[in-house]
């Protein structure tokens, strides 16, 4: 092919090419992604680059569809003849966008596909540069529930989840483990991404009087269920939300009424792994505040590649990328959500933590060897 | 006589379309009928849609008693004492009768002369009272022009123009009609007819002009035009000819 | 003519001139938008019936094409086939139901549809995967991407011609002009023998069928389905767009839309792609379409072509005189003629003495 | 078999959601079945207001009922300038049609502006009684959701007399159904549907606030309300006020009480299914109102 | 007259149709002849219109029947009952507004079968009979303008040519003369006199009795949704009941 987009020579920047949703559905996390890149690439630079060269980022919008990401990557190997790919956001996306990276060969580590349908596809060039898939979550969790003398257990469990790979994978991931351990489910409701009115699902999972709650939730619809179960005065023993009790806003969004409420994190800025401590530290300065999950999980795809092209020597289409890939598969690489190395589908084999709303700040409190102070069992009112 | 609403050189049309009005001349007297004919598409309706401002002219003047009004819209137009009713069926179809003719009354604000005009349409047109609260668009044809006619005779205009007002009325219908447009004119009001019951609007008129091709072709005292056998068999028909006459094959 | 052929031979050319694999494939999503807006021109160009819900018509079909293909392991160009087919026969009861409304209410019937089918996709998991979404396999699995793309646009090319092909006859044929008369005046067009519910849905039908086929070629070239973006008013309302810009009665307008449409819309992404600007850029862009060029750009451009001619009369041209004359002649008497100026000149008269006694 | 209590709860909750329907179908009522006009901008509109409370109440600390204030002579002068400038130079006999995409169009523009200044992320008004509520019976109403229907209610009422008890509500349907016959009676076509648009977006405005107050709103939502707002006017019965807040009421209940047999997507289908049935078995609507079918 | 008037073309039995509390045909029980120019008259609102309608099939009866030749059409979809040889014509003008003159006609062309409907609208012999309709109505020079563009009686004469484009048998014609210059009158009463001759029958609504009395042989008149006098128009002008009821005398 052409070498306008500039592989080789030794003095051309590194192009890493990505699409994100910008804009629409997805947008808010999509630009959580983009900081979390943008800081990656930064700091790489800081430091000299990769192979002597600078790292440039493209990226373009995908507009949270599926065939502009599509289109997207299309341009981005096919026109721009970018270097290196990664991945884009949501589920949903990143498997239109593998399909295309795995044809042109290119390695693709992403940030976001965590759920296990993603692994299910055949792909050969996809990593997935977190802990865990979602339905592995809550890990930590089951075990602790499950391990609770009998008469303390909860019985009973309602669940809420989004209709959303992702989401619902969290929620599910959970209930298999439970119901496998006897605690019933009484409520199973699964609501389309867009519901905003959360009154009748809040009034089935009251009227259960369950004595736990799940909500396979990303960021406002957890805040929405949150507050219409407040709005019910139903009190459970336990409530476990995914994604939306680590926002920094959640406390706020739901009048902080937040005591106990638990929720899985695949990342925590106090996390002692050594360069998560520059990230962490070199992020703030970057953007004014700490880094998120998501930001975390771009800047581990980073790290992810630059390990590979690093050890591999290279960085361009063509032969480079099929033993990049062939370096990821069979190496761990550290990261500042720790060490990660991945099956055959390309899935990785770690666990989330779990952290608690605690004396009004969350708190790690599962597995035990991480925990920041202990988990409170059962859940004061909220 | 001073005339109560003059046109002097129209010309007129639609969009970009060749004018349909040519340089045409018109003018009623207060107090008297002046009857329109001519051929279908001569531009009778446009003139009327001239006259009270629903079609502005591309040129020429338009006078109401004596007062320059050209370029008016409607409601001003109304306001000067021009009253139209339309050619076809302009009934507002999903509302009642009684609203439709209520509406008429639009400009007035007097509720004791609304009241006293209401009896009286329903009085000339028993069929008003009678569908009162039904809706004008389910009446039939004939029904739903007497209705139109009633909304017109809500207010009392200086000038009014007529759009064939008997088209689709029975005969008896007819005759009420031209009663009142007789009525109308005896009170003083100038009004301006199109009519394709020629001969029977003729005979009611005081002046005749005939149009033909966006242009006054002839004009002058209405029976006068009636006895003109040439116009007769050029824009009023020949007389009705007996069945037996028509040649068959 | 030559215009037909220029293109067909621009088209034609575009891949072997498309500098990169990326460019083709822009190429295979204009011309799938062009086949559909197209195809949905069958209904709303012909009948005036504005369906927003032409999208779903599409999703059908790629979600039909899929499942045959994944579930009852049909090839997959006998799986489009079929699908379409499928489509079609659906498309019966669908138009049975909706047809019965006009205008506006047809609009919402419409959206409605898309709305309920993205709600049963969604939800019908087991079958449709729900919003994990459904993967197409590849029809030609050892093709390089670059080659993919280049069949299916010829491919899609293919389906353009023969949309153009039958919308061409259509157009010209006597049910075309059946159909057009439904757009003017449904009940008229009925009083006229005009069976025009048959028409409605024959030509609703086919134009679903084309629409299917659309959709599920996309699908077999685009891998992944999704019931939000396959089941999107969004798109539905594109193809209005893109057929209303480029004229809906034209036979080449729903193209040239596409092709404006299309373009425009990746020029607006690149240019403000990283805020939603775009949006706003699409919004004014169909609104002035709306506004000033409620015809669409072909027909825009064919009366400023003709604004330069002389203006056409609309009124008679004839006297009523002359008329008479006709009718004489026509009747085979003699004409009795007599001087029109005659007539005129004592009309001139009294149209002064008129005037003295006013 | 749900408890008697859980159909307690989800009837209450089924009312007071219905009202918001009703308030928010209101103004399309307006629009489609008096003025022919299909709106599809109206919903867009809603999630406007909805933003400017909530950025008042975010931003300036105001309580989000006092910004209807300035929202509802704001967006009723946005109505009348709509109408004027756009919606008034679409040719009468294409009105409802391209009415449609003009209106789309402007639904897009206003989606993407508001993409623009407040970003794509989810907001939330925080209000301090967002989670209160009392209870009646052994179930609860919430405060906010009260407050929204005591709204919805108002709006109506007031919308529904203006409609009937005076001359305007007559002038804006001859002017609709014949303009020139309208201007020949005397009335100021042009004024009066330009003043029958703004009244509607003004109900947006106040329907706008009463989303605000309980849920989540972002610039994409719009498209959630327009199928259900489409369905609720037709089943209503098109041009009927009354028709479509019983639809309204109706409907909303109907949905509450399907979602504890069939789950929150399910249940919306219910909007979908009552169009089609009106249209199959009663064009001119439940509650009377004009033919579907003709229109 | 042929001894083929004596065959009824169209006739209806106890036909019943209320809208509302309004009962619009009570009852009615008509026979027109093969053959025959009939007149169908009677005040406005005496179900006219509705009778064409029933008859038509564009509004369903309540009870009642309407037999064509014979054959039970009752119900019948309304292109069927055109298919079956009944043409008609609008009381309020119903033309194709954005089509030409000469496509409104060509639109009544009856396709047969599938090659049919894929012909050409445009083929030689169908333009040549349409243009032909355009000059016996004498509109030929509007054969390219569309027709939103025309008047009203240009319109209502171009209604007329395209029912006849379809060549019906029977032609149901809505007052054709409502709105039609007189000079143009005298054509169409000819024109249907000469249809007539070559076997068309004609069921005739119409106010204007000149033409009703010059062109008709059977005259029916309906009076609150049914028939009270019937016959020729001899009959018909001396009867009391309609002149009591209809003529208003
Ligand atoms: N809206 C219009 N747009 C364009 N041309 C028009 C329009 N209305 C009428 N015309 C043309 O203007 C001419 C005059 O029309 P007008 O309606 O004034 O005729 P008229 O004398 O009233 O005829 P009729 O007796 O049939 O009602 C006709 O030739 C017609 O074709
Ligand atoms: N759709 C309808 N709904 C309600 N009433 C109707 C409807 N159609 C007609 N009517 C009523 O039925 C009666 C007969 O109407 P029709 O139109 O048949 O009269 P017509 O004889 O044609 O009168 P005209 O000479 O005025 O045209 C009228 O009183 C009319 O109000
Ligand atoms: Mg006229
Ligand atoms: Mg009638």
């Amino acid at each position: 092919g052409g070498d306008d987009g500039g592989s080789a020579g030794a003095d051309d920047p590194i192009v890493v090419g990505v699409s994100l949703p910008l804009t629409g559905d997805f947008s808010e996390p999509g630009k959580g992604v983009q900081r979390g890149y943008e800081a990656w690439a930064k700091i790489t630079n800081d430091k000299g680059g990769l192979l002597g060269r600078k790292v440039e980022l493209k990226i373009l919008d995908d507009q949270s569809n599926a065939d502009r990401v599509v289109a997207d990557y299309e341009q981005l190997i096919g026109k721009d003849n970018v270097d290196l790919v990664v991945g884009p956001f949501s589920t949903r996306l990143v498997v239109p966008a593998a399909r295309v990276a795995e044809e042109y060969g290119m390695l693709f580590v992403e940030p976001a596909g965590a759920a296990k349908e993603v692994f299910e596809q055949g792909f050969k060039n996809l990593f997935y540069a977190a802990p865990a898939v979602a339905n592995d979550h809550y890990n930590h969790l089951a075990e602790y529930v499950l391990a609770l003398p009998s008469d303390q257990r909860p019985k009973t469990a309602a669940y809420a989840a989004m209709d959303d790979p992702f989401a619902q994978g969290t929620a599910y991931g959970l209930k298999e483990k439970l119901e496998a351990g006897g605690v019933r489910t009484v409520v199973d409701e699964v609501y389309p991404p867009n519901t905003t009115d959360f009154g009748s699902i809040a009034a089935k999972i009251a009227a259960s009087k369950a004595d736990m709650v799940v909500g396979g939730s990303q960021y406002q619809d957890g805040v929405n269920l949150i507050v219409a179960l407040q709005q019910l005065k139903y009190q459970p023993k336990l409530a476990a939300f995914s994604t939306a009790p680590t926002n920094p806003e959640f406390a706020a969004a739901i009048g902080n009424k937040t005591e106990g409420i638990l929720s899985p994190t695949g990342y925590t800025q106090d996390a002692k792994y050594p360069s998560n401590t520059e990230f962490v530290e070199k992020y703030a300065a970057q953007f004014g505040s700490p880094p998120e999950e998501d930001e975390a999980n771009a800047y581990t795809t980073g790290q992810v590649v630059a390990a590979a092209v690093t050890a591999v020597g290279c960085a361009e289409q063509g032969e480079c990328q099929k033993k990049l890939v062939e370096w990821v598969r069979t190496n761990t690489v550290e990261t500042v959500v720790g060490p990660l190395s991945w099956d055959e589908t390309g899935k990785p084999k770690g666990a989330h933590m779990i952290q608690q709303w605690v004396g009004g700040k969350i708190q790690i409190v599962l597995p035990a060897a991480a925990k920041e102070t202990d988990l409170v069992y059962p859940k004061p009112a909220w | 006589m001073a005339s109560e609403i003059e046109l002097v050189d129209i010309q007129a049309g639609y969009g970009r379309a060749a004018p349909v009005l040519r340089g045409l001349t018109v003018s009623v007297p207060a107090g008297q009928i002046v009857c329109l004919v001519g051929p279908n598409g001569a531009g009778k309706s446009t003139v009327l849609k001239v006259a009270s401002g629903l079609l502005k002219p591309r040129s020429g003047k338009i006078l109401v008693g004596g007062v320059d009004v050209t370029g008016q819209g409607p409601q001003r137009m109304l306001a000067s004492g021009v009253a139209h009713v339309l050619q076809g069926h302009s009934v507002f179809r999903e509302m009642t009768v009684a609203e439709n003719v209520l509406l008429g009354g639009y400009t007035l604000k007097d509720k004791a002369l609304i009241a006293e005009r209401t009896a009286f349409v329903k009085e000339v047109f028993p069929v008003v009272a009678q569908r009162w609260n039904s809706l004008a668009g389910l009446l039939s044809g004939g029904q739903q022009k007497q209705v139109e006619f009633a909304r017109s005779l809500m207010v009392n205009p200086k000038v009014v123009l007529l759009d064939e007002p008997s088209m689709g009325l029975d005969p008896k219908a007819t005759t009420t009609v031209f009663e009142q447009v007789v009525r109308m004119r005896d009170a003083g009001t100038a009004v301006l007819l199109v009519e394709q019951n020629a001969r029977r609007a003729l005979e009611t008129a005081d002046l005749g002009c005939v149009l033909d091709l966006g242009r006054v072709h002839i004009s002058g005292p209405a029976p006068q035009l009636l006895a003109d056998p040439q116009l007769g068999e050029l824009y009023l028909g020949g007389r009705p000819a007996e069945p037996t006459a028509i040649p068959k094959r | 003519m030559v215009a037909v052929v220029l293109l067909a031979a621009a088209v034609l050319a575009f891949p072997s001139l498309a500098p990169n694999p990326y460019i083709l494939s822009a190429g295979v999503v204009v011309l799938n938008y062009a086949v559909l807006s197209t195809s949905w021109s069958f209904v709303g160009g012909f009948t005036g019936y504005i369906s927003l819900g032409h999208g779903a018509l599409a999703g059908l079909g790629g979600y039909g094409t899929a499942l045959l293909v994944t579930k009852a392991g049909l090839p997959s160009f006998v799986a489009l086939a079929v699908a379409a087919l499928l489509v079609a026969a659906l498309a019966v009861p669908i138009g049975f139901a909706a047809l019965r409304v006009r205008g506006a209410s047809f609009v919402i019937v419409s959206i409605a549809l898309v709305l309920i089918l993205l709600l049963v996709f969604q939800s019908w998991a087991s079958l449709t995967g729900g919003s994990r979404g459904l993967v197409v396999p590849r029809p030609f699995p050892d093709l390089l991407r670059p080659e993919h793309h280049r069949v299916f646009y010829y491919l899609f090319a293919g389906l353009l011609a023969l949309a153009l092909l039958a919308w061409w006859m259509i157009d010209r044929s006597r049910f075309g002009l059946g159909l057009k008369a439904i757009r003017e005046d449904e009940d008229k067009a009925e009083a006229l023998g005009t069976p025009t519910f048959a028409y409605k849905l024959v030509v609703f039908v086919v134009s679903a069928a084309f629409t299917a086929l659309g959709g599920g070629l996309y699908a077999l070239w685009f891998g992944d389905l999704d019931p939000v973006f396959q089941f999107s008013i969004l798109t539905g309302s594109y193809l209005v767009l893109m057929a209303l810009l480029g004229g809906v009665r034209n036979l080449f307008g729903p193209l040239v839309g596409a092709l404006v449409v299309g373009i425009g819309l990746e020029y607006f992404k690149v240019e403000f792609g990283d805020t939603q600007l775009h949006l706003v850029a699409t919004g004014l862009l169909l609104a002035l379409v709306v506004l000033f060029m409620p015809d669409g750009v072909l027909p825009a451009i064919g009366s400023l072509l003709g604004r330069m001619r002389p203006a056409q009369n609309s009124i008679r041209e004839v006297t009523a005189a002359e008329l008479r004359d006709q009718r004489v002649a026509a009747a085979g008497a003699p004409a009795a003629r007599e001087p029109v100026d005659a007539v005129a000149s004592t009309a001139g008269e009294r149209a002064q003495s008129t005037e003295e006694r006013a | 078999m749900p408890s008697g209590a859980l159909l307690l709860q989800s009837i209450i909750l089924g009312l007071l959601l219905g009202g918001l329907y009703a308030l928010l179908a209101a103004g399309l009522t307006l629009y489609f079945g008096i003025m022919r006009v299909v709106m599809i901008a109206h919903s867009a509109f809603l999630i406007l207001a909805a933003y400017l409370a909530w950025w008042s109440h975010s931003r300036l600390g105001v309580d989000p009922l006092l910004s209807m204030i300035v929202t509802v002579p704001l967006f009723f002068a946005c109505g009348v300038l709509l109408q004027r400038v756009l919606l008034a130079r679409l040719r009468a006999v294409t009105l409802t049609m391209m009415s449609v995409l003009l209106t789309f169009a402007i639904a897009v523009l206003i989606e993407g502006l508001l993409g623009y200044v407040f970003t794509g992320t989810q907001r939330r008004i925080q209000l301090g009684y967002g989670s209160a509520s009392f209870g009646i019976f052994g179930a609860r109403v919430a405060v906010v959701k009260l407050i929204a229907f005591g709204l919805a209610a108002v709006a109506l009422l007031t919308l529904y007399l203006l409609m009937k008890k005076t001359t305007f509500g007559w002038a804006l349907r001859a002017t609709i159904q014949h303009r020139d016959a309208a201007r020949l009676v005397g009335i100021e076509t042009e004024r009066v549907a330009g003043y029958g648009f703004g009244l509607g977006l003004a109900t947006a405005a106040v329907g706008g606030t009463a989303l605000a107050l309980d849920t989540t709103i972002y610039p994409s939502l719009h498209w959630h309300w327009i199928g259900p707002l489409m369905a609720i006017i037709v089943v209503g019965g098109l041009g009927s006020v009354p028709g479509s807040a019983m639809a309204a009421m109706v409907l909303g209940m109907l949905q509450s009480l399907l979602q504890i047999p069939l789950g929150t997507t399910w249940a919306q289908t219910i909007f979908y299914l009552a169009l089609f049935a009106t249209l199959a078995f009663r064009p001119q609507g439940f509650f009377g109102g004009r033919l579907a079918q003709r229109f | 007259m042929s001894e083929r008037s004596e065959v009824p073309s169209l006739a209806t039995d106890g036909l019943t149709k209320a809208f509302g509390g309004v009962v619009a045909l009570d009852g009615a029980t008509v026979e027109f002849r093969h053959g025959q120019v009939n007149a169908l008259i009677g005040p406005n609102g005496s179900g006219k219109t509705t009778f064409f309608n029933c008859v038509t099939g564009m509004i369903r009866p309540d009870g009642g029947q309407v037999t064509y030749q014979g054959r039970d059409i009752t119900g019948a979809a309304p292109h069927r009952i055109v298919r079956a040889g009944l043409g008609r014509t609008f009381q309020l003008c119903r033309v194709f507004p954005r089509m030409t003159a000469l496509d409104n006609v060509l639109a009544a062309v009856r396709p047969v079968g599938l090659t049919g409907l894929l012909r050409g609208a445009h083929v030689r012999a169908d333009l040549d009979r349409a243009r032909g309709w355009l000059t016996r109505l004498g509109i030929e020079h509007l054969a390219d303008v569309e027709a939103r563009n025309m008047s009203w009686g240009q319109q209502k004469l171009l209604e007329l040519a395209g029912v006849l484009m379809s060549d019906p048998e029977t032609v149901l014609l809505d007052e054709p003369a409502g709105g039609v210059n007189p000079a143009l009158l005298d054509r169409i009463g000819t024109l249907v006199r000469e249809l007539n001759a070559e076997g068309r029958t004609f069921v005739i609504v119409e106010h204007n009795m000149d033409l009703v009395m010059s062109v008709s042989d059977h005259i029916v008149v309906f009076d609150r949704g049914r028939p009270i006098a019937e016959g020729p128009p001899s009959l018909i002008r001396s009867d009391e009941r309609v002149l009591g009821a209809y003529l208003g005398v």
